[in-house]
């Protein structure tokens, strides 16, 4: 039995003796998904049970290193946990942006101690994070960045305005872009900055979306005191440490759609549609969209496989981020719209217990943020065409 | 006959806009969705539509009506997608005004109500979760001197306010249209509230009696077909009024937002996108009048075109509302801009008479392949 | 019986008895296409005969005065004329650079004594036409003209070169674009003027194509006499003459896919691909790609008659010639590639009879300079952004 | 197993490409074209592939082979689909020679001769018009101590110089693959010139017969979806290599063709069209090399894998050429370039082994919808 296979037999073990019942299967509603945090909330207290035995162990970061809290698995045996979590239909433990963003930021640029303060609070699921990027009027252009932060010796003070920053209402620190430099042009004069979001003088206003209640908040800040040890990377480059994790940013969100437990579109369709004599779903048009798309999707899986693996070799060029972003979220509303048509009538309630809240309506229109959030589409585009394509003026 | 709208239907359309801009802006819609309105409607807007000649465009003269074809309602229908009117036009001033035309005598005294704006009538078609008109499953059985229905019926619009009810139910002949009082016994309505803030209900009929005289002509399928064209033609106008309205929003944002230091519709990629719908858009209107110029002329033969324009205006409107939001960027996304009620209403309109999917299907079967 | 009425039933009279059974039906070959000119060929005497007749009447251009030989006809007379047309099958009378593009231009901008010169000849199909736009280098991009005319009183010397003048081989005169004033920038002093393509120092050769031997050429003018009496509007504001020309012209390129005697796509298919038990085209997939293609092009055509009637009463805005030309091209594309979809491995012969000379290959490969002749579709984007869209910077 | 070559792939990957672009570049395929040479490969060619270890990358060592898997195959199919090379290497290299391994030893001494290059064989499969390995008509029937051939082939690669023909035939049991001499009575055996410039003919088979001992294997249809399985994965392969060469064509002419006064890849509407379609390719080399890397590891699940390689790679290069021609503009219509070459060749490998079509409905199905 080779190494992988003993992990492989080992893990499943494991998997069998401490992955409750309850947290198998498709995750059926947000409150069933798992955030952690000081003021974390659970849907039952098994949810709570398999955040603590994952973390423990490491595997709500299983490539990080041990030292910090994380798994220390080789990208193949984290294949192998994944595929594990995949066949026993496991919910996430954690689902963190400290893990998929900050995290790996923190382990590019962050001081070692920074390191040790940080990293295993979040894969224990501790302190939950949220990111300070976007503001009114900046949009995709970063470069537009407003909010100051003024230098008082051992800190600064900060004043400004953010906007988009999903659950910042519900979030205990943030990392966040600041202007340290006014006189700077452009990208230069930003750092990147981490605080608590109790510290006085910050506040939070939930956004109304077009899909309803959102995640996603304004955050204002009125004199909000940072310590400089909380600085990440050089001061006046946090472009450099926001660059890095917004490519990260990119893979996450381009395979956010990717619910891995979810049966095949055409199935779903065929359950509220029906099939013909032939066993094909009795909708042709609509049969022949599905199948296009489930071949595009189960391509951009395979994509994701390989720019992961490309990246482990040292191959991968990061731009290819860029890639996987702009079509994993293009491919995600393709999914929804695809939904919706399935779906019929009944997918376009927006309210009462037969559509669980509008559930699809809600989360087709969800979707159309996916192309816009973390760099749109076209700034995505932009970047394939001037890292990748070297194209002339791009 | 040209394919342009005469002089007479250009100024109806000139009025029908002003009208709606003034009267039923998206302001009113918004109103309605927030104070969580009961009835969804306004019946006070409807009446102005009886006033402004609209609720009765296709009612004829000698019921008060305008007397004025499907051109004209297609006229009216898209000024209410511009401004997304919640309001009976639809079910009543369409749907309940051309099967009540071809009723008896005593069906056809309705007709003036409509026309004044003091009657909503809900036409209940489909059933299950898409628009299948082959697959009519509420029944019509013959009991004493009347009929007895029993079924359930989807997407029933404006059902919960509706003052008439009109059903259509398999007979041993064909599927016939009803005439059902909301309030008779073993009519269940349930109201639906839906993603565009527009009005629907489920109807469930559990043997409902009605006298033999609620068949409204025959029950051979023909009015039901005819009823179903006038649906899918006006929707398709009223999709274009909608994805114009958003797509002229776009270019107004295109035009004004800045970003890297230039307006955003300064952007060559975003200009080729605009003007790839500005086609598609463009050869969606040709396909609507077409449909609605033969529902006038040769209503017979009106069908394939009713098809290619409901189709059209699914594909060319789904693509305006998509490029709508994403070019508005995460303003876009959130409920104050007026975009994403577009592609609300949008997503809605594909469903109603058929998706562009449904009448792909038709025109190949009635094209042979 | 209305006006139309009375002109359908003689249209209608007149074509049962003057248009030969061997001009309906579809058009079987290249050969069968009639073009007129000084060297004319006729696959049959039927054809030239059909020409002549036709010709007569003025209805090669149905809609010119009938001062220049043209039919005189209404818009609206002139559907009826192209319906009995289309009922009976028949195949064009007569092919025309001269009626499609340069008799609207003559019309537009030429003399009294131009227009009753060349517009009559070109009716009755006598003298074949050809343009001179491109050349080498330029490509879409007009403003680089490099053909030079140099003024020598009463006619120009004419020394140049250009590129895709279709059957300049063929053509017994030329329409050109040339610089009468090379100092003027950009698109001012370039002049239209007309000659004969038998003028000494004209020669001509043709492009092979990656469908095979084409009808474009390049062609070459060394020292060629222009007389100045075939200037055709304005000295050096040919580039008015030209843009109204190319809008006719990207009406037609727009048009040209369209074989009106035709059968729907998906029939053609069923004969090669058979149908299921349920009368289907047994292809789903395909099926379904070709039902949207012919719903795209069933709408197209009534947008094409929609600019028609727009133009005839006043409300047609210039580039709404862009619009067709760009999508009827594009549209033209994606038939042909369902076509070759639907031919399979017999549509991918390229020589022998079986395959008629490989004519589905060649007719699919011709396609792909749909959106390339008469302006590029990205031309005709930005045509559309500019003129109808009103963006910035378009 | 990462999705990416090993060191070692990676090397062959190299010697193919400089191989095939010394010794066969776009010019090797024109000057047969243009002589209209009757093989329409060159047999040199095919000896060096011999050679350089290429033509018996499939076949075991122990027959003089390289012994390498369908991972290797596809790289060198790759650098053949850059090259537009004509060359046996698909119908001989990895059809024959997956086919003749299942074979007996008498049958196995055509390996080593294939190894060699020495030998050209070609497997005919396909009937009618498209690829419908359900619909095999052509029979094989017991007859004597053999069997008897009847039918007619269509698209078999190199027919018309092949030197074997294994041949798909329907028995009692299922499909199987039967060696048939080119020369034996009853065979025909046309040369079908392709739009691409590459050898296919038909071949025709009246009352053909064989010895028993002809039949590979079993008549199960196992080797014959077996061998479709490598055929369709290596084409895959060869379209990614192709399509990718017209894109870096494309690219480098994006860079240099002035217009207007810059550079054509400076407009931006351009550089997304590029970018979108760098995604395209690239997610489908990811579904190509999975389909190889199932093909060597796990060769029973590798059918719908397969399916999603060619699909994909029928889209993405179907793209990726029209973007070419229309990019270079005039120039990409003409012969003398060689984006045309590239699109005719991207036609004719969307029909072998299943258009786009075939393996999106081979997915519905497998997939229960």
């Amino acid at each position: 039995m080779s190494d992988l296979e003993t992990f492989r037999a080992e893990t499943r073990a494991w998997l069998e003796a401490n992955c409750p019942p309850e947290v198998r299967g498709p995750v059926r509603s947000e409150d069933e998904a798992i955030w952690g945090g000081r003021n974390a909330t659970f849907a039952t207290p098994a949810h709570k049970l398999w955040l603590e035995r994952m973390g423990e162990r490491g595997w709500t970061a299983p490539e990080w290193p041990k030292e910090y809290g994380g798994g220390g698995l080789s990208r193949e045996e984290a294949k192998v946990l994944a595929s594990e979590l995949r066949r026993i239909q496991a919910q996430p433990a954690l689902l963190s942006f400290g893990v998929w963003m900050l995290g790996p930021a923190l382990l590019a640029f962050g001081t070692e101690e920074q390191k040790k303060r940080f990293l295993p609070e979040i894969v224990r699921g501790e302190i939950r994070w949220c990111q300070g990027y976007s503001e009114p009027g900046a949009g995709s252009d970063l470069a537009g960045l407003q909010t100051r932060a003024e230098d008082r010796g051992d800190h600064w003070i900060v004043n400004g305005q953010k906007i988009w920053t999903s659950y910042a209402d519900k979030a205990d620190w943030i990392f966040c872009l600041v202007r340290t430099d006014p006189e700077a042009p452009k990208h230069l004069g930003i750092s990147f900055v981490l605080f608590d979001m109790e510290t006085p003088g910050v506040t939070t206003r939930p956004i109304t979306l077009i899909s309803g209640k959102s995640p996603f908040c304004e955050t204002f800040f009125d004199d909000v005191r940072v310590e400089k040890e909380n600085l990440v990377g050089t001061l006046n480059r946090g472009w450099d440490v926001a660059k890095y994790l917004l490519a990260h940013e990119r893979t996450m969100i381009g395979a956010m759609g990717e619910d891995l437990n979810a049966r095949p579109l055409g199935q779903v369709a065929a359950d509220s549609l029906g099939t013909d004599e032939a066993g094909r779903l009795d909708d042709p048009m609509l049969r022949a969209r599905i199948a296009g798309m489930e071949i595009d999707a189960a391509a951009f899986r395979l994509a994701l496989e390989r720019v992961g693996d490309k990246h482990k070799a040292g191959k991968a060029h990061p731009a290819e981020a860029s890639m996987l972003k702009y079509y994993g979220s293009e491919l995600n509303k393709r999914r929804h719209e695809l939904l919706m048509a399935a779906g019929g009538f009944d997918a376009l309630e927006w309210e009462g217990e037969r559509s669980r809240e509008g559930s699809a309506a809600r989360s087709w229109l969800r979707t159309k943020a996916n192309s816009i959030e973390g760099g749109t589409s076209e700034i995505q585009l932009n970047i394939i065409a001037k890292h990748l394509l070297r194209l002339p003026g791009a | 006959m040209p394919l342009i709208l005469t002089e007479e239907q250009t100024m109806l359309e000139e009025a029908a806009r002003g009208f709606l801009a003034e009267a039923a802006p998206i302001a009113h819609l918004r109103a309605l969705r927030d104070s969580r309105d009961p009835d969804g409607v306004s019946r006070d807007l409807w009446t102005s539509f009886g006033e402004m000649g609209f609720a009765g465009v296709l009612v004829p003269e000698a019921h008060g009506g305008s007397g004025l074809g499907a051109v004209e309602a297609g006229v009216i229908a898209e000024a209410v997608g511009r401004n997304l009117v919640p309001s009976p036009f639809l079910s009543t001033g369409v749907l309940a005004a051309t099967a009540l035309q071809a009723g008896s005598e005593e069906q056809q005294r309705w007709l003036p109500e409509i026309a004044a704006g003091r009657l909503i009538a809900a036409v209940a078609l489909d059933e299950g979760c898409k628009h299948r008109p082959d697959q009519i499953e509420t029944t019509a059985t013959r009991s004493g001197n009347g009929w007895r229905l029993d079924g359930a019926k989807a997407m029933v619009l404006d059902g919960h306010v509706a003052d008439l009810l009109i059903v259509a139910a398999r007979t041993d002949e064909g599927v016939g249209l009803f005439t059902v009082a909301p309030g008779a016994e073993g009519v269940e309505v349930e109201r639906t509230l839906m993603v565009d803030a527009h009005n629907a209900a489920r109807v469930t009929l559990s043997g409902v009696k009605v006298q033999a005289d609620a068949l409204i002509g025959a029950a051979d399928g023909g009015l039901f077909r005819a009823v179903c064209a006038y649906g899918g033609a006006m929707v398709a106008a009223e999709m274009t009024g909608a994805a114009e309205a958003a797509y002229e929003q776009t270019l107004a944002y295109l035009r004004e937002r800045k970003q890297f230091g230039r307006a955003i519709g300064e952007f060559q990629a975003l200009q080729h996108r605009a003007a790839h719908l500005y086609a598609e858009l463009e050869i969606t209107k040709a396909a609507v009048l077409k449909a609605l110029q033969l529902l006038d002329s040769d209503p017979e033969a009106a069908g394939p075109a009713v098809s290619v324009a409901k189709a059209r205006a699914g594909k060319s409107s789904e693509l305006a509302v998509q490029e709508a939001v994403q070019m508005h960027g995460g303003v876009g996304m959130t409920d104050e801009f007026d975009v994403g009620l577009f592609m609300k209403r949008i997503r809605v309109c594909q469903e109603l008479f058929g998706d562009t999917h449904h009448h792909a299907e038709r025109l190949a079967r009635l094209s042979g392949y």
